[in-house]
């Protein structure tokens, strides 16, 4: 079922209807978190929301009409794939207005865009690993080579080789965002290569990399991503890449109703600095958290002040990294 | 002494779709006889043994079994009765092995273990009791065409069958293995066995029924004791006419040049086996060759390699003057060289197709059905179906219901047709009348003797002696891959054919 | 049935007519039953049947928009049905209309993107690019099946994920457009399919190439002498040989063709649509082109209807979510009923025919 | 190296086990004459099976057992389809397909009220124990339980069609329908039993990917494992040891796909060794494909009384 409140999303009392296009929901990813945070809002501040779930990417066009028909006014587009779909319907309903939380977009009055820095947050994770581990070996498990994997996958490395600059870092794509079988082998993989800590960021395929944490046994850990997933196994994940999406977008949400703040053409950035991003230690596993010693943390939080007071920019991609680490000498 | 009944029926009805297969017949099989069925292909007959055996219910009418009242709801229930039958079509497994073909459904052993070595000392021991040469162990895809038969007679043995129905056995056999079969069911007949006999070929009708049972357009004609009637009082019930299947006269031809010549043809298969071994031939314009032999002794190699489906490893073929060896098989066929299959589902026939689409199989592409040889005229092919119809006495509701729903004969008219239609040189026909009821029989050979006598080639395969001395003019005989030697038709006799059969020369 | 009876030609029409209604008939009861069993699982979980359905068929068939929207979605289907359905009148299964359908909208998108012409050069060319990058798509299994007698329908399987592989690493890699997204750039405008009403309205050229595609197919299959070869390798392989039908070379065509209509389907997807290629933009409608030529017994005008039908569903599938609550499995609930049922035709046809048997008798 | 070849080793093993189970199970229905393109939905709907009699039981041989209900369930359906009704197989395996993901989507909704995935539920972890076996200890603790399951699956698969009446029976059914009919089998009988053997097969492949290693139902989770099964078939000739040997041929391939990605600076791209198992079926194919056709005789052809036969 799409909707969020009982009977088909709407609220007859004239407030706020928000409406959601999403590839699909329940991969553990961005998608769930931004319902998560719309949730919220319809709870907390009665606004309506839906969500339809687009399965063709020809499809977003008419799912926006479909919602718009429906009486949303807000739109929210989550990811980069449903870009032009939105531009397009934008343009023919000018009086509704639209978030679009996957990059920067400036070119229309009624779109907003969010850009997220998750190479940032990647980074301090990268180094956290780095300095944890024992062997000297870390790894993490990807989807799909995208822009926005990219930046974790280029942020991550950076962060563990400022800190450690022999440590080996093994990168794997599965190419999938349910394969979570996959996943789960892949991380297998990594920690029969000596891989002691294993991050992930790979939708669904995160449970896996979990599950294979767990049967690897001893000395090995992960970490999570998404809102923190301690509770999905919280004997493991030291930390988490967090994006936390679902707050953001509830005080967007908060902002826009109370005072018709909306950031038409404009476009809002959220790395560390911000709070849009940040390494979170585990909430769940007080013996985990207390394992980690202090001047481990103490150097991530370091990292942290360096990167958001200018000190350190965080490469996002392969060049940003291959400088990097060049200047890194 | 009064007669028992294995088989009786009474007023027998099928009907489908727009025919009434078996109307009303009433049979009367005495128990420990041979009953043959007779009658022209589309009679009635095979529906007539499916119903016995349980495989169809009829619409009306009562069978009795033993003078008891049966009602099959399927082949089980047939078998239980120990009825078996052996069909037209042979309903083996040719990947698995002489025994599990036979013990299938009736396995020896548990459940869980198949007895395979039981399995196959009780196939022994019935191969001997009845004299059918078997190697249980054998798979069934490597067998011959008799072998295979032998399956399916061991096959209702080995269930204890007591009423046996062959349908069409000797369709596929070769005279001496067909005097074999004859046999065979008279050895079962001694040993108590009631046997219900379906044959086109009135030779060995004569030579075994007690009773034959003569069925047209899905009625009985009637009944007659063997003792009592003559092969042409049967063709007269059978088709409602005489049939003259004596040989014919032939223009005279003098001084024809060679049509089609083969020299020292060879072709082998596998590395090993010579399947073709230095074939030299000769056919003129205005006769027909006929190629006797025993089966498997190249024929089907020689056809091939004729028709281009097959590139031998050494020798010429000269058609017209010309060497065709490396010429494909439709180049062949458009330089006048028609071929009659010898299995007309297999290779003859489109069976989906219409009448008339199948009448054009292999000219499809040509005027007047195909417009530069790509956009089909199917108003021109019609019209030609329509011709041919008339000219071949092709049997169908009309010529645009599908081939596979025409009669054996009429199938075989179709491919008949569609051949002498392309007005070819030389014609190729292999066992063109396997299967086919007298009358349809006598017309295929006078067929074949028309495009003679046009100044055509014919060259005729067939396991029929009776066939080829009656249609041929000179006859090859080969064997083990080698023409043994060619022989005038006129003069000779079976017996010396049958020798060189076996690969002596005449004058040996 | 052995006299021989001649009937005037109309009398054929007549009967071919009969056979048609008949048809319709047995897909109605088919849907009718499909409908009522996806309502009583609708209902199971909790939802009110005729709400859904009615969301459906505003969604698919309610407004003009609607209607459009549908006619659109058949389109990538009635392209993979036929590519389905001609390789299979020939008796050649290919699975691969999917990895086709990718390699030709990856060949769009690019001669979309890179070459620069004037519209009338440009958009044929981009068409063509798609159709030649289904036919190479199609061409290496057919090579195989030729050579080395490698089962089609394996080949198509592996050639689906090699397609999906390739086509990810040229998104991401080389052939990456501007943007956060990972997608090839967009074309240029002269290489888009000019749509065919005014906005609002969603419907572009390619719903009359597809229409033209299935003409075309229907005139090769039935008009042509390659068609008429085609259909007899299907029937019957042995036949054709000895009768002088080439029949590797029909099989090897036939799967060439296929791969060119799929190609097709994801060159419309490009110049339509998309306007580039996304990842993961096409949602099995390869796989869905084999349905759809089943349903419609590989007839090239039935799968303009097959592929309406799976069309309507997919448009009304977002209605459904958003006005009537119910989740997009239950589409696919729905779809896999109605499928279901349409197999059924055999014993729906048998009743009919006996009632009808009965009633004359 | 040695760390590398056994790392490979029980990689092959646990990625090829689902594949294995559902390729027995397929080249089971395809022998008796019924195909199913579709043992992709089957493995679908007992992967989520399997999940939901694992939570609701909080027991995962209890999941084992839903999978198995589950997999039967959705061949039945195939069963019913194709044997009773006549229908065209190609067609009822993509509508299998659909409904598995739709069942299983409407499914997690209705259950968990989750969208996309299930709870955490118990399941069938690594056989750790077994660890202290020498020598081969640590290579057995590294497998799940299915692995075990499959040995003796593959055995009883292997020995019904060597041994038993009922192998026998249905080679013959698959082969030619109407002899089997004739020689008094019940042509209808011995291939539902086929179609719902695949379909228990099939609901072990799926179950191993929810419980066995994995903890959860996710949609989309059997990513095309069907289709690979389907292969297995196909290429292992619809021979026992040569389907398991070609489904432990795509988990080798896997296996090695993921090792080498995980070779430090390897300058392929990802998509290209992920594209391995595809490419190297293809190459094994085309060196190792006959001239000759073994397929099943009667394979795909619907046989009842619903359909003219010829
Ligand atoms: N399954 C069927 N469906 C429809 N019609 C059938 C079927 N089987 C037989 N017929 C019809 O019944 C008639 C009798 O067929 P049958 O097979 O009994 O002939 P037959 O006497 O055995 O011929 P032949 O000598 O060629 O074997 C045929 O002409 C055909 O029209
Ligand atoms: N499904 C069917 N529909 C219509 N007629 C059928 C059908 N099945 C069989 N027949 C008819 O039944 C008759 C007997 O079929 P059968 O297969 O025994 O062929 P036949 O006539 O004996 O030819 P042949 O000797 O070449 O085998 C044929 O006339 C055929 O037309
Ligand atoms: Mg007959
Ligand atoms: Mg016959």
């Amino acid at each position: 079922g799409g909707s969020g409140s009982g009977e088909g999303g709407g609220t007859d009392d004239g407030s706020l209807r928000v409406g959601l296009i999403a590839s699909s929901m329940g991969t553990q990813s961005f998608n769930d978190d931004v319902w998560a945070g719309l949730e919220k809002a319809q709870e907390e501040l009665g606004i309506g929301a839906e969500y339809i779930e687009v399965s063709e990417v020809s499809d977003a066009a008419n799912s926006l009409r479909t919602l718009i028909a429906q009486g949303d006014t807000l739109l929210v587009v989550p990811s980069s794939e449903f870009h032009d779909a939105m531009m397009e319907v934008a343009a023919e309903y000018p009086d509704c207005n639209f978030m679009y939380l996957a990059g920067e977009e400036t070119g229309a009055e009624n779109v907003m865009s969010v850009e997220y820095k998750e190479n940032e947050a990647a980074f301090l994770g990268g180094a956290l690993a780095a300095s944890l581990s024992q062997t000297g070996k870390i790894g993490t498990v990807l989807a799909v080579q995208e822009p926005l994997q990219l930046r974790y996958q280029y942020g991550y490395m950076a962060g563990a080789k400022t800190v450690n600059p022999d440590c080996e870092v093994s990168v794997l794509f599965t190419n999938s965002y349910t394969d979570t079988n996959l996943g789960q082998e892949s991380a297998k993989a990594l920690y029969d290569k000596g891989a002691d800590y294993v991050s992930c960021f790979a939708g669904a395929c995160n449970l896996g990399v979990f599950n294979a944490a767990k049967e690897a046994g001893e000395g090995k850990y992960c970490l999570g991503a998404a809102t923190g997933q301690f509770d999905k196994m919280p004997d493991k994940i030291v930390a988490s890449v967090v994006k936390s999406i679902d707050v953001a977008l509830y005080d967007m949400i908060k902002d826009y109703m109370d005072n018709g703040t909306f950031n038409g053409g404009g476009c809002t950035v959220l790395g560390l600095k911000e709070g849009g991003v940040e390494l979170r230690y585990t909430t769940m596993n007080d013996e985990l958290l207390n394992s980690i010693p202090e001047d481990v943390k103490n150097s991530v939080e370091d990292l942290k002040n360096k990167i958001i007071n200018g000190e350190i920019t965080v490469p996002g991609t392969e060049e940003e990294y291959n400088t990097y680490i060049a200047s890194l000498g | 002494m009064s007669v028992k009944y294995s088989i009786q029926l009474k007023d027998i009805t099928k009907r489908f779709p727009g025919i009434v297969a078996n109307d009303h017949i009433t049979i009367d099989v005495e128990q420990g006889e041979i009953h043959t069925l007779a009658g022209e292909n589309g009679a009635g007959k095979s529906t007539l043994m499916n119903i016995i055996y349980g495989l169809y219910q009829p619409d009306e009418g009562q069978i009795f079994i033993n003078e008891q009242p049966v009602h099959f709801q399927s082949s089980k229930d047939s078998i239980a009765h120990k009825i078996g039958m052996v069909h037209q079509h042979f309903m083996l497994i040719p990947k698995l092995t002489v025994a599990e073909n036979i013990v299938v459904g009736q396995e020896p052993g548990s459940r869980l273990k198949v007895d395979r070595a039981g399995a196959e000392k009780r196939i022994r021991e019935l191969s001997e009791k009845y004299g059918l040469k078997i190697d249980p162990h054998a798979k069934v895809a490597d067998l011959s065409v008799t072998e295979q038969q032998r399956v399916e007679i061991l096959k209702i043995l080995y269930r204890e069958a007591e009423i046996l129905i062959f349908d069409e056995p000797t369709a596929v056999l070769t005279p001496q293995e067909i005097d074999e079969f004859c046999d065979i069911l008279l050895g079962l007949k001694a040993s108590g066995k009631t046997i219900l006999f379906i044959s086109h070929k009135m030779a060995e009708v004569m030579k075994i029924s007690d009773h034959i049972t003569v069925i047209r357009r899905g009625k009985v004609i009637g009944t007659v004791r063997k003792d009592e009637t003559n092969v042409d009082e049967l063709t007269r019930m059978m088709v409602g006419r005489d049939v003259n299947l004596s040989r014919r006269e032939r223009k005279e031809f003098t001084d024809q040049p060679n049509l089609l010549e083969l020299k020292n043809v060879s072709y082998t298969v596998n590395k090993t086996v010579k399947k073709l071994d230095g074939i030299n031939l000769q056919l003129k314009a205005g006769e027909v060759l006929g190629i006797a032999g025993v089966d498997g002794n190249g024929q089907e190699e020689l056809v091939q390699a004729i028709c281009g489906q097959i590139t031998p490893d050494s020798g010429e073929i000269l058609f017209k003057g010309d060497n065709i060896v490396k010429k494909g098989i439709r180049a062949r066929k458009d330089s006048g060289i028609a071929l009659v299959p010898e299995d007309r589902h297999r290779d003859g026939l489109v069976l989906q197709y219409s009448v008339a689409d199948n009448l054009v199989l292999g000219m499809h592409y040509q005027e007047p059905y195909a417009h530069g040889r790509t956009w089909m005229d199917y108003k021109a092919i019609h019209k030609n179906a329509e011709t041919l119809q008339d000219d071949f006495d092709i049997r169908c509701a009309n010529v645009d219901v599908p081939a596979g729903t025409l009669s054996g004969g009429n199938q075989q008219k179709i491919v008949i047709a569609r051949e002498a239609s392309r007005n070819p040189d030389v014609l190729i026909a292999v066992q063109p009348t396997r299967g086919l009821d007298i009358g349809a029989m006598e017309f295929v050979q006078k067929t074949l003797l028309e495009q003679r006598d046009k100044g055509k080639g014919v060259l005729l395969f067939s396991l029929e002696l009776d066939e080829i001395l009656s249609v041929s003019d000179r006859i090859a005989v080969i064997f083990k891959g080698r023409i043994v030697d060619v022989v005038d038709a006129e003069g000779v006799t079976r017996q010396e054919l049958g020798r060189m059969m076996l690969g002596s020369h005449r004058d040996a | 049935m052995e006299t021989k009876v001649k009937k005037p030609l109309f009398a054929l029409d007549k009967k071919k007519l009969q056979e048609t209604g008949l048809s319709l008939l047995i897909t109605l009861i088919a849907l009718v039953m499909a409908l009522v069993v996806g309502a009583l699982v609708i209902w199971a979980f909790g939802s009110n049947p005729i709400e859904a359905y009615g969301a459906l068929w505003r969604g698919a068939f309610g407004t003009g928009i609607a209607f459009t929207v549908t006619l659109g979605k058949a389109v990538p289907v009635m392209l993979t049905g036929l590519a389905v359905a001609i390789a299979f009148r020939c008796s050649v299964f290919n699975i691969g209309a999917e990895g086709q359908l990718l390699i030709g909208a990856m060949c769009a998108a690019l001669v979309g993107a890179y070459v620069h012409l004037p519209m009338v050069l440009h958009l044929p060319l981009t068409i063509l690019a798609s159709m030649v990058g289904g036919m190479i798509w199609a061409f290496f299994p057919a090579v195989l099946k030729l050579k080395g007698n490698v089962n089609v329908v394996i080949s198509t399987i592996m050639f689906n994920y090699i397609a999906q592989y390739l086509i990810s690493y040229l998104i991401l890699g080389p052939f990456k457009g501007p943007g956060e997204s990972p997608a090839t750039a967009t074309i240029d405008k002269t290489a888009q399919l000019p749509d065919l009403l005014p906005k609002p309205y969603v419907l572009n050229l390619g719903f009359v190439l597809a229409l033209v595609a299935v003409v075309a197919v229907y005139i090769i299959l039935n008009r042509t002498s390659l068609g008429y070869e085609m259909r007899a390798v299907g029937f019957n392989p042995n036949a054709s040989r000895t009768n002088g039908i080439n029949v590797n070379r029909n099989m090897f065509l036939a799967l060439l063709i296929s791969g060119a209509l799929a190609g097709l389907a994801g060159g419309i997807e490009v110049t339509g649509s998309l306007d580039k290629i996304v990842n993961n933009f096409s949602a099995n409608y390869g796989f869905n082109g084999i349905p759809v030529a089943l349903m419609a017994h590989n007839n090239p005008f039935a799968i303009i209807f097959s592929a309406l039908l799976i069309g309507a569903m997919r448009s009304g599938s977002a209605m459904m979510q958003s006005s009537a609550g119910i989740s997009k499995n239950m589409v696919d609930v729905i779809q896999g009923l109605i499928i279901v049922f349409l197999c059924a035709e055999h014993v729906i046809r048998y009743y009919i025919k006996r009632m009808g048997g009965k009633k004359n008798a | 190296m040695l760390n590398a070849i056994t790392y490979l080793l029980s990689a092959t093993l646990r990625m090829g086990t689902p594949i294995a189970f559902t390729a027995l199970g397929g080249m089971t229905s395809e022998r008796s004459g019924v195909n199913n393109i579709g043992l992709e939905g089957i493995m679908t709907a007992s992967a989520f099976g399997a999940a939901v009699g694992s939570y609701l039981f909080q027991n995962a041989w209890m999941g084992i057992l839903f999978a198995i209900v589950i997999g039967v369930g959705i061949s039945a359906i195939h069963s019913l389809v194709c044997i009773t009704w006549g229908g065209t197989q190609a067609v009822s395996s993509m509508a299998l397909v659909l409904l598995s993901t739709g069942i299983s989507g409407v499914g997690l909704k209705a259950l968990f009220n989750q969208q996309g995935n299930s709870p955490q539920v118990p399941y069938l972890p690594t056989t750790t124990p077994l660890e202290k076996i020498p020598v081969i200890g640590p290579f057995l603790a590294q497998q799940s339980p299915f692995v075990y399951i499959l040995f003796i699956v593959l055995i009883l698969v292997w020995y019904m069609f060597k041994h038993t009446r009922l192998g026998l029976r249905i080679v013959t059914v698959g082969e030619n329908p109407k002899a089997a009919e004739t020689a008094g089998l019940s042509v209808h009988r011995i291939r539902y039993f086929s179609v719902i053997f695949s379909g228990v097969l099939g609901g072990l492949g799926g179950a191993m990917l929810s419980i066995g290693g994995m903890n959860m139902f996710q949609e989309d989770m059997v990513a095309g494992r069907g289709y690979l099964a389907l292969g297995a078939v196909t290429m292992g000739r619809w021979n026992t040891w040569g389907v398991f040997g070609s489904a432990m041929f795509f988990g080798f391939f896997s296996a090695l796909q993921l090792y080498l990605q995980t070779i430090p600076n390897n300058p392929v791209p990802a998509e290209f060794i992920q594209m391995i198992p595809y490419v190297a079926t293809v190459i094994v194919l085309a060196l190792s494909a006959s001239k000759q056709n073994v397929g099943i005789a009667a394979g795909g052809q619907p046989y009842t009384k619903f359909v003219q036969q010829r």
